[in-house]
């Protein structure tokens, strides 16, 4: 039993520090750190610039540009990313659609859409979720009928975020409506364009425009657009959300945030008392560092386990979910008591709420509620924690 | 001890409840959110009407003679029905103070003017790092002749975007934090000097920065460097009242998340059946009866004769009021899901609400500080 | 709606306060608010001053010496019994079979055991709970058999709290095996010196020896000795928890022992610092204290709409029970960070450790321990805080 | 980054964790608690038989030349045994101590017979209103010719009723709080002077209060005034090794009652039926491997160079121990229900000792406070 890294790894450690901090564009990592939302254009020049290094997709199969990273090389990959401020590559295309495709599509398909997901020279969106289904995602009803050489999908799905930014939509669709619930569903892509599709934006709590419901009116796909196997797609939904689960803690990013609030409570004051010496303040703050260096630690722990695990994801994961989603939470609460009354002002624009362009209150004042608004959704999507507490007692404990 | 109402009370709460029922519906209410400054002159000519606006003054001065309890049913209603309407700015805070610092003659003129819904207020006291002490106060106050000029700047003024006057609490004498030497000027938002930038409020009200250069007052509410005692007063007939707003936010999370368990099905059954979401909307509930009964501690706190009790209970009421709020907010929209992450329905209203009334008049952490200076609660 | 109380409440208030600190036994009292245990004597002793006032049975009917007390006069009468640290009357006796013999029992019954149950000439101990029943009380596989003018008792009890001391015990049997669960059981007296009747003694871990097994083997009790009607038992056990659930709250209880934190805590120092300086300390303090504050409120409004319901239990005093049991608890844990290393001297005696005697550190600091441990079970007895739950969501929510 | 055991670790925790299974059942470990001072002689022979009591010395000295993992692998399994004998006064204070503070010379005769069973060692720091703080020391140690002679009380000394010898921390020089001034003084613990009263503590190991009267020093470890930062370093050695410990107590509470709940059967079904159960079993479980990977956390800073490091990253992991263990004591009574509750069942006895460490070197607020005090841990 070891805690310090060996040489290599510490190089390597060092080469994303270097690279993330140096070589990337400075103007985007300081909006991520500043939690400000980030353009169109700014995701996908951050995704192109990681690709162009060859670090959009290391988790991909080698033949399609990925790495053959230890667990821990891939640890600092993302410890470093979100420390640094760096978006993380876009997930619908590295972590979602991307790895399916590669594991399960035809050389055809992967040919065709791989290279451009990896790059973001299409930009993926997501179509699982539907009104009503929930955490119950089996019981979709958006369907796919088989006519001539097509597939025409009916139906309608939600939460599906930055569609409007999308050209691609890959979408679960039952195609045995006889089979039982999990069996008979497929796994379908979609042009955005294709008629029939329309979408509707959903304003969130936080004030932002980023999820939509998505509607299918007779959209016509070509039969090859299916991924893998007809009525396979539960299997190849369930690959993909185990890969969701990786790097779910966010540890590098509530570092990085829990940083960004230390600054600010240095600065901001209360009369003439600095917000960082009042000790209810440090004391929380405190307290959500020390947690989080364990659920760091977990993670660690996590991660030198996988290398027996042989990809299954390991339930333990579930943790890292679980801690990470309310670290991320109490560290939005934290910002709030910071800025005080300056929570209050709402600046709405069309990249969401969150700029400070006003210049009322404290930096960072703008975003505090918002991020607080938003992050309320960490411990209910990707599997809320009540889902995870299900998968740990069932798969952990035994019961 | 009695927790009854009496026969005027249920009737005050029958026609508050009804009116918010009838028009407060959640689209209604998307309408009233976009016109000027998020609230409708109809529906303040309404409460005007139904006598709300001058529910708590006295009689000869165009009210109703209301007491604390009589504010906390309209208070609950207001937040029961998300009301945008500026009834707090006006008549708790601007009707309060002038009750509480003006003069006989001021009270006679102002009073029917709110009371009959002609006159809005705002309070500004908040300064860019005064938080929640009323006596940190840098906006200075100097007299020119027979009146006083106003200097400074202040933050998140609430409904500061359309209030026909403002209360602005400036300095007259002494040093940044003395407890002498603050007053409570008039000053007409039109006035000249009077810079005032309005924003909307995360929780669809609004407010505004304003900055005063060489601002001329209209008025000083009583003594020019003794109005502190009074804006403290106010100031927790205020905090007892958006406890009772609380209260009815608090009450509609509960009830929609209990109702929506009820409804909604996941894997083949309502959600209601999970034994797990049972006792966590049960501990809800808990969190609500809790801060229901300490709404009504701090309703009956506000005419407590002793200062140091008063703002030792209203303090210890905002803790209890704040810690329910945010469990209940908090497991509102998580029990809820995410359809509770949306505008397009209400929960999260209630859960934005619910976040900026924890920190409006003082965070937990500072009441909670005041209480455990002040001693024991028993 | 009103707080303040009238006159005549306020001069009832004065009166029990008056009674309960000047004419009530100050050493029994002294003991009670330093934490330790009483012995037998004293526990008499405290109950027979009750009684001589007519103190000890308010609640009985009035012909049996019970009171017409409003929810007002009966909430003061506790709230300042507890706060004075008098002993309320023996729960077993008051509290459990007395309200179950004058309400069901025969006439003879109630003129043979009455008096003698209100003065605590009879000592009852109580005989529901079973190895392996907890909460689910109504699996009791005791049983009584009727044989001639007798009944035959044989099985087991188990949580038989200060049974040394009792010279009765009521006890709920089968009486008829083929019937459904909560039907089938009988509510039956029986002398604590009938042959068969066996006692072990069961050491809890706060170190005190209350609870004890009590064995029954061929107990032989005349025929009389059940209570009402056979086979409704089951009712009157419920009748005697509903009567239970009164004062769960604890709420003077609990007054008087942050009072006595506050006193330990201003003598108590860290180096030179008095604990009660210490800001983390009188946060928890206070939370501790704004909690218990908004649970009186609450136990006031539950006692307020206790006029309008007849008997009828409010579902709204398992709230009492919920918060009161987890406020109980919280005390016991100020009272271990009053103390601090000194929590960990263990002072056995026969009637339970917690006695100071040898004066090691701070006054309090043997009961310290002891009672944190001791008050884990008030959120295990008297129904279960998952039970309570469960009648919330039941009986409130409707769900 | 290697959470593996080597070969060698592996075959030690084998060994203890098999000792204990053997040797340390609930019927076993009551009649050890009966025994004078609570533990077995005949144990302890064992101990030393297997290398323990020597573990971490060099070989030199008759040790193994452990370090902290292997501490913690043997301090986790006394933890999930809840081993009475004296294995963290004697072997973790006392000859952390000696090693960190005594002669070549000291060394080489004390630690070889702490290894071989023949000494056990208590450490006497905690004063009566010391608390958690080692330089708040009132006892005296006054020069007379080449000895030194010991004047003062110490309080609450773990295993001070059966120790053989006494490392006194006494004060040479300086005032009450004075860094600087501070031996460590070895006493026989039956030398004139030193009276001892000792007494079962409440998790059924033993502690003492000790007064010396004049009593006289056998020797000083290092220097006479400059005692305190070796006495810091093993302080936190220890601290690292109790946090093991309480992750073995966590380990068994929750396995405990996850076997309970799948036996015990309520209303016709298993209770690990019910999800409300369930999901409360689960939050003990990740508070436990939160603690795991904290105590591993300890581990590894305790061999940190830098004083204020180490002493942020043990203070750090024991607040998280603290609130995993309190979180996971609570809760593995209440799920046990009544059962939990005596003395006769294992699960109570892990939430006793497990309540003593929450205090032990320390409360959750003094080293919370001590963590604020030294800034970010990132």
């Amino acid at each position: 039993m070891d805690l310090s890294f060996t040489p290599e790894e510490l190089a390597f450690r060092d080469e994303c520090r270097k690279f993330f901090r140096e070589e990337f564009p400075e103007a985007i990592r300081r909006k991520v750190l500043d939690g400000q939302h980030l353009s169109k254009d700014e995701i996908v020049t951050a995704h192109r610039v990681l690709n162009a290094k060859g670090w959009a997709t290391p988790h991909w199969p080698v033949e399609w540009g990925g790495k053959t990273w230890s667990a821990v090389q891939y640890y600092f990959y993302q410890d470093e990313m979100q420390q640094a401020g760096v978006p993380s590559p876009l997930a619908f295309n590295t972590s979602m659609v991307g790895p399916v495709i590669a594991q399960f599509a035809s050389e055809d398909i992967k040919k065709r859409f791989l290279p451009a997901t990896a790059n973001l020279d299409i930009w993926w969106c997501q179509g699982f979720s539907e009104p009503g289904a929930g955490s119950d995602l089996a019981s979709l009803r958006t369907k796919a009928e088989k006519r001539g050489n097509t597939w025409v999908i009916n139906g309608q799905k939600t939460w599906t975020t930055l569609a409007q930014h999308a050209d691609w939509i890959f979408v679960l669709c039952r195609t045995d409506a006889t089979a039982k619930k999990q069996e008979g569903i497929s796994f379908i892509l979609a042009d955005m364009k294709t008629p029939g599709i329309t979408r509707r934006p959903i304003q969130t709590i936080d004030g932002g425009h980023e999820v939509n419901e998505i509607f299918f009116d007779e959209v016509v796909v070509p039969e090859e657009n299916l991924v893998g196997e007809v009525n396979k797609g539960w299997d190849y939904a369930k690959f993909l959300l185990g890969n969701e689960r990786t790097g779910i803690a966010r540890v590098g990013f509530s570092k990085a945030r829990l940083k960004k609030i230390r600054e600010l409570a240095a600065l901001e004051r209360v009369g003439e008392q600095r917000v960082i010496d009042d000790p209810k303040f440090i004391e929380k703050l405190t307290s959500t560092e020390i947690r989080l260096k364990a659920l760091e630690m977990t993670q660690l722990r996590v991660v030198a386990n996988d290398r027996g695990r042989g990809g299954r994801p390991d339930p333990a994961s579930s943790i890292l979910k679980l801690e990470g989603s309310v670290i991320q939470q109490l560290t939005t609460e934290l910002l709030m008591d910071v800025v005080g009354p300056y929570v209050m002002p709402f600046a709405e624009s069309d990249e969401g709420s969150g700029r400070n362009e006003m210049g009322w209150g404290p930096e960072y004042a703008a975003q505090s509620a918002p991020a607080y608004f938003n992050n309320r959704k960490v411990s209910i999507y990707g599997g809320s924690n009540e889902i995870q507490r299900n998968i740990i007692a069932k798969a952990i404990l035994g019961f | 001890m009695d927790f009854d109402l009496s026969d005027d009370q249920r009737l005050l709460k029958d026609s508050v409840d009804r009116l918010i029922a009838d028009r407060y519906a959640f689209d209604s209410r998307k309408k009233i959110m976009a016109e000027p400054g998020g609230w409708s002159r109809d529906m303040w000519a309404q409460f005007a009407e139904l006598g709300l606006l001058g529910l708590p003054f006295p009689e000869a001065q165009g009210g109703f003679g209301g007491g604390p309890v009589e504010t906390m049913l309209v208070m609950e209603a207001i937040g029961r029905g998300l009301v945008l309407e500026p009834f707090l700015p006006t008549v708790i805070l601007g009707g309060g103070l002038i009750q509480a610092a003006g003069s006989p003659e001021q009270q006679k003129t102002l009073l029917p003017q709110i009371a009959q819904g002609k006159k809005t207020y705002a309070f500004a006291q908040v300064e860019r790092s005064s938080r929640y002490n009323l006596a940190d106060v840098q906006t200075t106050a100097k007299q020119d002749g027979g009146s006083w000029i106003i200097n400074g700047e202040k933050s998140v003024v609430m409904a500061g975007d359309t209030a026909d006057t403002l209360i602005v609490t400036a300095r007259t004498a002494g040093g940044r934090f003395d407890r002498g030497g603050i007053g409570l000027f008039l000053v007409n938002a039109k006035a000249q000097g009077v810079t005032i930038q309005g924003y909307p409020t995360q929780d669809g009200a609004h407010a505004a920065e304003i900055r005063f250069d060489n601002a001329r007052a209209e008025a000083v509410l009583g003594d020019p460097a003794g109005g502190l005692a009074a804006a403290e007063l106010v100031m927790d007939q205020a905090m007892a009242a958006i406890c009772a707003e609380a209260v009815g936010l608090m009450h509609e999370m509960h009830v929609s998340t209990v109702d929506y368990m009820k409804t909604r099905k996941q894997f083949g059954r309502a959600i209601s059946e999970f034994q797990v979401l049972q006792h966590r909307s049960v501990d809800m509930f808990v969190a609500l009866e809790q801060a229901r009964s300490m709404s009504i501690f701090a309703t009956f706190a506000a005419s407590e004769t002793d200062p140091a009790t008063r703002s030792r209970n209203i303090s210890a009421a905002k803790v209890q009021i704040n810690n329910s709020g945010k469990h209940i907010g908090q497991e509102c929209v998580q029990l809820h899901g995410g359809i509770a992450m949306t505008m397009e329905y209400k929960a999260g209203h209630y859960f934005k609400r619910m976040t900026m009334l924890e920190q409006l008049f003082g965070d937990t952490n500072t009441h909670q500080a005041k209480v455990a200076k002040a001693g024991s609660l028993f």
